[in-house]
Order: structure tokens, then sequence, then C-alpha cells
């Protein structure tokens, strides 16, 4: 440790040790130290201003060209007409720019980048998705025919003339998320999906979980086709939180499920092939959080809301209010103690690991 | 008791503080999902990639938002992404961030201009972070030390937010806010935000809400970014006396509140 | 206080002119050309116009003399209560009007407070002393300050050294503050305003000197010193309203009632979009408040 | 004049800018825009400097009327100036001058400024846990559970506290940050922010239409 560095050090180590010793009590050397300090903050700001403003953004570039920024310049220079109380009325000039640009951007961003995301978040529903399989086809699959029984020549199109129905599908990607759909796993029986018909065909499909399902959480199944070269699939089969859609779910092995369908071709689809997709989604019932969420947002606002006398239903949600604001304020003072602790705990850390260790070199 | 001299207090405080640093202890820190969070968006970002690391703090606060600022810088270079620092914070914030930048940036032997770069300071941070969305070089006619921007090679493919992947912000001040309100909002920029423990609970809910991918509060976020990083530092180190202080806090509450009760007890005996 | 000047009606009308029909005729002109207009920010648009107007509306009402009500915040009571102790002990009133310049809306409202306060001080004759941070805040203060006492009828007790520039850094403002309540021992503190790190440095000091405190910020960080800390606490939007209802000033009842306007909005549509989304009809709707 | 200048300048300016959100970046409005944020930038810098010419003004006056504590508030101005005079000076001439690392102004800034500040705040924890003795008191309900909240959550946020957590029935740290933090926490800050942002929004707007010009000092 060089000479000069020590000196720093023990300076540093001066500074904040005078400035602890106020603690103790009001002192000259605590006085010295505070009032240095205020000099100090304002002097940075003439170094920092000079070089970054006047000379990287006005002087240089208007040398460069850009003769027009004078007007800003000026603008500034304005600014300090107030410390004349004659014509300080022409700093407001300078300030009126300020504040008018910034309450522009301000209107606008306040609006639309707060106030909107936080409505659109807090209008959750009662479940939340946990994990959602990927579309596990692509675009390089078999899918689904239906015939209407004599068109041979559809059934020629793309897969084996011999069944009216084929299906499917080698999962192209199934590496990432939960759950995911198991390599080959969904299929269908080889019975006819003819629309004219009253047969209906099995759909099943394989997804595999790598957690088993937590207290309230459960899954939703889609069942969906689509046509070639259409961008919107069409559900068939949808189970949903509030119903089963028709498919069944069974647990086959360890982590391995089987959801089944029943499809009756005759229900809606044109004649035609079609991909078959198939999608798995984690969810877990929320009822508490999402409550205690969309309940808490909405009587923080009605606390906060003075057109009305807080009587009635509106003075219930407001004493509902203040109890989760307390809430809340609890979690900041937690949060405000710790983060005062950590400040003192930087200032400890400097005077023990490279204050005291300094001592060595000097001693 | 409600008598005691505060300065005793003060002393508590202090030895408290000290003790951990002279005996250090190993602790466990454990992970929060908002930490795993940043941590997992960092790494979600291709290698190489440009990303802003800003340095909203004043002095003031670099105890806690320091550890973050090298610790997402380590994380950076490791993966060799372009870092360009700048700073809203009129007091202190430029000469931080290249401060701490170069140190950090020489751990790993980048290059200035090449591999980083310190926009440094501009005033009106609504006026700033608007501006950038057309052009960084607007706002930033050169660096904090007065190069031209195109003279510097990084800079070359970097024009406005779209060549940016990825906004790293420390903040202990309000500041978090515009860089949601303006740039995640309206260019799509993804960010995650350390904070100063004050600023922590407030920031939930930009993260419940997506704007904020994740989120460091305090000390202990820094420490467990740090840990997830795998290079525990300073903010790990101090755990042990933020630890110690917190429950001598704890303490101290309690025992007010049992003199508080034990006064409010006598004094309703005596009215009857 | 912001006083009507003449031609600022002309700026009112001409500003709403301007937003409600010439701004949205030139977007849709733009939308027929299919061109520049953000089409996909139209959401915003909506929301700025709805809030605009709410805004301006309940402005011109109030000014109108329309009686606009505001419920009566519990805190306010309070204060009238203190300062009646202080005189019943005859020690004085401290108010601190917070730390911020005059272009922080808070300190606006504080100082709006003030004018309250310092008119019953001067109706009881109580010592009153208003420490300030900055100059501006200063002059904005005595002139609230003299003008109570002149309401009150007691000009010649107005002193001008009630209100006065302590010290310009943080610290060392609060430090003078915090001698002050030590060696004085007022009675009753009240602080309105925009408080910082020194929230709790003012309020454990005025609460060791055994002061009734009561305190009103907007900053949600500093507000949990001052419930623990004060006898009373009014909390974020309640300093505005507090000062609204007290100084009926047309200008922040008409902000307030805009934006209590839009509140009930904001509050109906989180209860439709939860409600749709709940049963699995929601995506539409949700999709209406995507911010691009 | 006094009156009308400013509140049309803040008019036309604010309206540029909030017609400018709703156009594409590449349109005259949107061109327009940018030059006045850049304008901003400039013009806003100045007034950083106002603070510095009021510091050494009243301090100044200070000392000339002799003052209480005069001699202190020669060291402010001294520190102005030390810190600002090299500062302001070509790099060219000296490595002293400017603001690089090596110069008057960053060793300043290091080994005093930085230091000071950071000691500042940090007497903080001496005082808050001299508060939460004296002032943290169940006296209500509300104050009850503001110190619950705040005890449990100082708890958790330590690596020693989490362990005493820990031995407790049920995942406590768990549901401090999901329900705690994510849920009641969370719920509350939103409500917050939207009044907040409503309230800025609506100042804003009154300042754009000159209604609101407190913010020039008129009373």
């Amino acid at each position: 440790m060089s000479g000069v560095e020590i000196f720093q050090i023990w300076l540093m180590a001066f500074v904040t040790l005078a400035l602890f010793s106020f603690m103790y009590k009001d002192n000259p050397i605590y006085k010295v130290a505070e009032h240095i300090f205020a000099g100090l903050t304002a002097g940075y700001q003439v170094g920092l201003v000079w070089d970054t403003v006047v000379l990287q953004q006005l002087w240089n570039p208007m040398l460069g060209g850009k003769w027009w920024l004078f007007v800003p310049g000026i603008l500034g220079l304005l600014m300090f007409a107030r410390f004349w109380q004659k014509w300080s009325w022409v700093s407001r000039v300078s300030l009126a720019f300020v504040m008018g640009v910034t309450s522009g951007i301000f209107i606008t961003s306040q609006l639309h980048g707060l106030v909107l995301p936080q409505m659109q978040d807090t209008m959750v529903g009662i479940s939340e998705k946990v994990g959602e399989s990927e579309d596990p086809f692509g675009s390089n699959i078999n899918g689904l025919l239906i015939t209407d029984g004599e068109a041979s020549d559809d059934v020629a199109l793309a897969y084996d003339d011999t069944a009216s129905v084929a299906v499917i599908a080698e999962p192209s990607v199934a590496e990432t998320g939960y759950p995911q759909v198991l390599a080959g796993s969904t299929s269908s029986t080889g019975e006819s999906v003819n629309r004219n018909g009253d047969a209906s065909v099995l759909l099943q499909a394989e997804f595999a979980d790598t957690a088993v399902l937590g207290f309230g959480e459960f899954y939703t199944i889609e069942f969906e086709i689509r046509e070639s070269g259409e961008a919107q699939a069409r559900s068939i089969a949808q189970s949903t939180v509030w119903s089963s859609g028709g498919i069944s779910l069974t647990e086959t092995g360890s982590g391995t499920f089987l959801a089944e369908y029943n499809y009756d071709p005759g229900d809606a689809q044109e004649v035609g092939s079609y991909d078959l997709q198939f999608t798995v989604e984690r969810r877990s019932i929320m009822f508490l959080l999402t409550a205690i969420v969309i309940i808490g947002v909405i009587a923080t606002l009605i606390y906060f809301y003075f057109s009305k006398p807080h009587t009635g239903a509106l003075g219930v949600t407001a004493k509902v209010g203040i109890w989760f604001i307390m809430i809340s304020f609890g979690a900041h003072f937690g949060y405000t103690v710790m983060g005062r602790v950590s400040l003192l705990i930087g200032r400890v850390q400097f005077l023990v690991e490279e204050w005291i260790a300094s001592f060595s070199h000097i001693f | 008791m409600e008598q005691m001299d505060r300065r005793w207090i003060y002393l508590m405080v202090a030895i408290a503080v000290i003790i951990p640093f002279i005996v250090p202890a190993e602790l466990p820190i454990s992970i929060t999902p908002e930490a795993q969070a940043v941590f997992d968006s960092v790494e979600a970002i291709p290698d190489g990639s440009n990303v802003f690391v800003v340095f909203d703090y004043y002095p003031s606060t670099i105890a806690e938002c320091e550890p973050m600022t090298t610790t997402a810088l380590r994380h950076f270079f490791r993966k060799n992404c372009n870092v360009i620092t700048l700073s809203n914070i009129p007091l202190g914030g430029p000469s931080m961030a290249e401060t701490v930048t170069r140190r950090v940036a020489e751990e790993y032997g980048k290059v200035y201009g090449e591999d980083y770069v310190n926009l440094g300071y501009k005033y009106g941070y609504v006026a700033v972070m608007t501006g950038m969305g057309s052009s960084i070089e607007s706002i930033f006619p050169t660096d904090n030390s007065g190069t031209p921007l195109s003279e510097l090679p990084l800079m070359d493919s970097v024009k406005n937010y779209d060549d940016i992947a990825f906004i790293f912000e420390v903040a202990d001040n309000a500041t978090a806010d515009y860089w949601v309100s303006i740039v995640n909002a309206q260019y799509g920029v993804p960010m995650i935000c350390g904070t100063t423990a004050v600023g922590a609970p407030k920031y939930y809910a930009f993260v419940a809400s997506g704007q904020f991918l994740g989120l460091l509060g305090g000390m202990k976020g820094a420490a467990e970014y740090e840990q997830l990083v795998g290079m525990p530092d300073e903010a790990v180190r101090g755990m042990g006396a933020q630890s110690l202080v917190h429950l001598l806090i704890i303490a101290l509450v309690a025992l007010g509140n049992i003199g508080y009760f034990i006064i409010r007890y006598k004094q309703r005996r005596e009215r009857i | 206080m912001t006083k009507p000047v003449p031609n600022s009606s002309r700026f009112v009308s001409l500003g709403l002119f301007t937003l409600l029909v010439s701004v949205p005729q030139t977007l849709l002109a733009q939308v027929a050309e299919g061109s520049a207009f953000r089409v996909d920010r139209i959401n915003a648009l909506v929301l700025v116009l709805v809030f605009s107007t709410a805004v301006l509306l309940y402005t011109k009402w109030a000014k109108a003399g329309k009686p606009l009500y505001l419920r009566k915040i519990p805190g306010l009571d309070a204060v009238e209560e203190a300062v009646g102790r202080a005189t019943e002990m005859g020690r004085p009133v401290l108010f601190v009007p917070g730390i911020a310049e005059l272009d922080e809306i808070e300190t606006i409202a504080g100082i709006s407070i003030l004018g309250r306060v310092a008119k019953i001080v001067a109706q009881y004759d109580t010592p009153l002393t208003v420490p300030v941070r900055y100059p501006l805040v200063l002059a904005a203060g005595q002139e609230v300050v003299e003008q109570a006492y002149i309401e009150a009828g007691k000009r010649d007790s107005y002193d001008k050294d009630t209100v006065k520039y302590v010290a310009g850094e943080q610290f060392a403002f609060t430090a003078n503050v915090n001698g002050y309540m030590m060696r004085e021992r007022p009675a009753t503190n009240i602080y309105m305003g925009a408080f910082f790190a020194e929230s709790l440095l003012l309020a454990e000091t005025g609460n060791a000197a055994g002061s009734i405190q009561i305190a009103g910020t907007a900053r949600p960080e500093q507000l949990p010193f001052f419930i623990a800390a004060c006898d009373y606490t009014l909390m974020g939007e309640e300093l505005y309203a507090a000062s609204a209802y007290l100084s009926h000033e047309p200008i922040m009842t008409g902000g307030l009632k805009g934006q209590d306007f839009v509140k009930v909005l904001i509050v109906l549509c989180i209860i439709i979009g939860a409600a749709l989304v709940s049963f699995g009809y929601g995506e539409w709707f949700i999709n209406l408040f995507e911010a691009v | 004049m006094r009156t009308t200048v400013p509140v049309a300048i803040a008019f036309l300016s604010g309206l540029l800018l909030v017609t400018a959100f709703f156009f594409r970046a590449d349109t005259f409005v949107g061109g327009l825009s940018q030059e006045l944020t850049v304008w901003l930038t400039i013009v806003g810098g100045f007034t950083l400097l106002l603070g510095v010419v009021s510091i050494v003004r009243v301090n100044w006056t200070a000392i000339q009327r002799r003052k209480e504590g005069w001699g202190y508030k020669i060291l402010t101005i001294l520190a102005v100036f030390a810190m600002a005079i090299p500062s302001v000076l070509s790099p060219d001439w000296s490595p002293l001058f400017g603001r690089a690392e090596g110069s008057v102004y960053d060793w300043l800034f290091q080994n005093l400024q930085m230091p000071m500040m950071a000691t500042m705040f940090a007497t903080l924890a001496f005082y808050i846990a001299s508060a939460a003795y004296r002032a943290f008191r169940a006296r209500s309900a509300e104050a009850t559970i503001l110190l619950i909240t705040a005890t449990l959550v100082m708890l958790w946020r330590v690596p020693m506290g989490e362990y005493i957590l820990d031995q407790l029935p049920g995942d406590i740290p768990a549901f401090l940050n999901t329900y705690v933090m994510g849920g009641f926490n969370m719920a509350v800050q939103r409500g917050i922010i939207i009044g907040a942002a409503l309230g800025a929004a609506s100042m804003s707007l009154r300042i754009i239409l000159g209604i609101e010009r407190t913010y020039m000092g008129k009373g």
C-alpha cells in the first residue's frame, strides 16, 4: 500500500468518524466536515454542468454546425435572471419551457405506462397459469383428415387411403417448459372420421409432468385443429377451470398422463385435412391471492376517494383499505430498517476492512 | 426505562454491526423468486448483446447499490455482452459509473469503446429517456469524458432502444418508475430493477405486472444476486451484521412495547 | 396561493378546444391516410381525453361556484384541537411544510394547509414557527401567513420572522429544526409536505420533546415513520384532499374531483375485467388495456 | 407579458409532446418533439447551477454580516471553488484539471464527498434503532398490524431471522413473499401507483393549460 493510498484511506476514515461524532453530540469537527460537504456537493455540479451540458451538448455541437442550439443556450442563461428582482420574470420563460416539455411527456407516460398496465394486470381470474406445454408439433406434422365418406380423393391427399383418419405426430420440440407433451404420444384409434357418419374417434394424447400437482393445482387441456395454411386454430375440445369439456384425464404411470376425447366429426368441421394440436396448461387456483390483489387495489383506490363520505359499503371498503395499507406500510418499515442498516454496514465495512487493515502498514 | 439515553442504543447498534466483521460467520442465503428471475432473465439474453447498466443512485446508498452494479457488470462481461452505462443522478452518478465499470472491466480485460461505454449524465430524466428512443446520439453527443460517440466503435451499432436488448436499472429513487413508464412501456425494452430496500415494496407491483422481469431489494437482494452469479462479495459479507442489527432492533421494539404495556396496565389499575 | 389570473380562462378554453376537437380530428385524418398515427395507442388516447375532460370540467364547475362535495379528513379536526392545546399550554406551534421546492405538489399542498393553521394560530395569539429550506417556499409561506393574520384581524401581531429560511442542506435543516424542538419544546408539531429520510428524525425528536404531532405526506416510504411516531397522519392523497378541503381552491378541488371520477371508472373496469377473466371470456377486454 | 409568454410556451411545448406520443418518431411532429427533448436537457442543465449560485450567495451574505458560525461558511465557499475551478479548466493544460481520473475534481469526489454522503445516511441506522425503541408502540389496531408485519419482514430479510422463521411450523418465508409482499403489499402499492399517476397527470395537464403556475413562484 503506497503512502498516498494510506493517506486517502485515513482521510476517508477521518470524515466518516467526524460525521458519526454528531451521534455523541454536536461538535466543531462535525461542523467543519458538514460545511465542507455542503460546498463540495455544490461544486461537483459546476464541473458536471460545465462539461456535460455547456461543452458536450451546447458549445461543441454548435461549432459542429447545429447553430440553432443557441436558442436553448439562451433559455438556459435566462434562468439566472431570477437573481435580479426586476428581471426575475424572464427566468419564468425558461422554467415554463422545462415544465411544459416535462408535463407533456408526463401526461401520456403516466397514463399509458403506469395506469394501463397496472389496471390490466389487476384483471386476473381465480386461476393462474403455472406452466404450459409448448406447441409440440411445429409445422411438419401429419394431421386429422375429415371425409364425407365418398371423396376418396381427399383421403389420397395425404394419407394412407385405407384409413379415413390418420393421426399423428412426432412432436418436434418438447424440451422446455412443463408439462411436456411426450414424443409420439398423440394418437387416435383407427376408426373412421366421417362427418356424415355417426362414429366418433378417440383422440388421445399423453403428457408428462416433472413436478407433482401442488395443492389447488390442476390441468387445462385443449385439442385444436388448424386447417393447412390457416393461422388461427379452432378448438374442438377444451377443459377449463369450470368444466372438463368432455376430456377425461387418467394418470398412466409416474408423472405421465393420458388425455382422451371422443371426437364426433359431424359436429362442426368441413371436409379437409387439418393439423391437430394439443396443449396442456398447468394452472393453479389462486383464489386467495387473486382476492387479496383485487380487493386490495380497489380498497386502496376507494380509501383515497374523496367525493363521498365513507359510510355504508364505501366505509367498509375504506376500512378494509386501511388494514391493507397498514400491512403494506409494515413491509415498508421492515424494508426501510434493512436499508438504513445496510448503509451503516457499508461504512463499518470500510472502517474495518480498509482503515483498520491499514494500521498494519503503518505500525 | 423510558428515560434511557439514546446514546446507549447507538452504542448497542455499533457493537452489533462491528462484531460480525471481527468474527465472521458463514450464513446460508436463501434465494427469493424475484432475485432468481433477475438472474434467469440476464442469463436468457443472447451472449454478445448490447445492454444498459444504469447507475441511478447517489453515493449515499453505495452500500446497497454498488454490489448490484458490480455483480451485474461481472455477469454481463462474463457473457461477453457490450455494456453501456449512464446515470440520471447529477451528484456522483457519472463518476461512480466510470469508476465501478473500469474496475470490473479490468477484471475481464474489456476494452473501453469496444466492449463498454460510459455515456455519463444529462439533465432531465424524462427527456433523456424519451429522447434516446429516437437517437441516443442526440441526447449524448459524446461519452462522459467528451469523446464523440462516432469515435467509439461500440456505438456504431447502437443508435436507439431498438439496439438495446436489456436494461439493468439500479436505483435508490423514483427514476425506476420512469424507466418503466417511458422506456419499457413505449419501447418494450425488457428490464429489471435493483433497488434500495426502501424502494423494494413499491416495485413488487411492477414485478407482478411483468414490467420488471425481476427485482433485487436492498443488500439482501444484492447478496442473493452475488450468490446466484457465483461471486459472493461485499453484500454477502454484510449479511452477518445485517442479521444482528435486525435482531437487536426487533428486541428493542419488543422491549419498548413491554414497557409501554406495563405502564398502561399500572395506570389502569390506579384508575380503578 | 394560486389566484386566477384574468386571461387564464382563455387558455383553459383554448386548451379544451384543442384537446377535444382539433387533436382527434388531425389524428383521424392521419388514420384515414393510413400513415403516421399510432393506431395501437388509441386506448391511451381515449384515457388521456377522458381524464383531461373530467379534470377540466370539474375545475370549470368549481370555478363557477358549483358546490362540489369533498369528504372531511379525520386528521384535520385534530389540527384545530392541537393548536388549542398549544394555546392552553402557552407554548408555540411548529409547522414544517416539507423540505422540497415549490414546484413539488406536496409543498404546494403543505403551504395551503399552513394558511389555515396560521389563521387559527392568529385567532388564539399562539406563537408560530415555520422553518423552510428554499427561498421560493419562504416567499410563498410568508405571503400565506401574513394573509392569514390579516384575515383574522391580527395584522399587528404578524411577525415577519414567523416563516424563516433555515438551511439549504437536508440534514443541516433537520439538525436545526431538531435543535429548535428540544430547546423551545413546542406543544404542537405539524409536518405537511414532501419529506424524505429526515421524517423519522423530526418525528422522533418531536416525540421525545413530548409534542402532539400531526403529519401528512404523499411518500409511502416515509409514512410508516409518521404513523408510528405521530398522533395523526394524513396519508398520501389525503394531504391534497385536505388542502383542497381547507382552501376551497377551485384548481385543487377540480383536479381532485376529476381524479376521483376516473378512479371510479378504473375500479369498474377492474371488476368487469376480473369477472370476465374468471369465467374465461376476458381476453378481448384485457387487450383493450394493452400498453404499447 | 410576464405571465402570458411563459404560459404560452408551456402550453405549446407541452401540447407538442402530447401529440408526438401518438405519432411515429419519423414524422414531423416526432422530429420536432425529439429536438425539444434535447433542448430540455440543455436548458434544464442550467437549473443545477442556480442552486450553486444560491449557496454561494447565502453563505457569502452570512460571512459579510458575521452571522453565527460564519467561520464555517468560509469553508463551504472554499470547498465550492476547490471543486469547481479545476473542473472547468481544460484537462489539456494539466492532468489535475477536468473531471477524469487523477483530476482534483475526481479526487475530492472519491475521497471526501463520496464517504461523506454515505456516512450522512448511515447515521440513520442509529436513529431508526432508537426510534424503534421509543416510538413504535402498539397504540392501536392499525399500529399493531404495522408492527407485526414490520417485525416479520425484518426477520425474513436476514439469514439469521429466516433461520428462526424456519423453525416455526409452516413455510413462513414463502408466505411472506407470496401473500404479504406479492399480495397485500403489492395491491396497496398498485392502488397508490395508480392514484399517484392520476395526480401527476392532472398536475401536468394544469401546467400545460396554464391553470397551475405555482412553479413560477406566483403566489
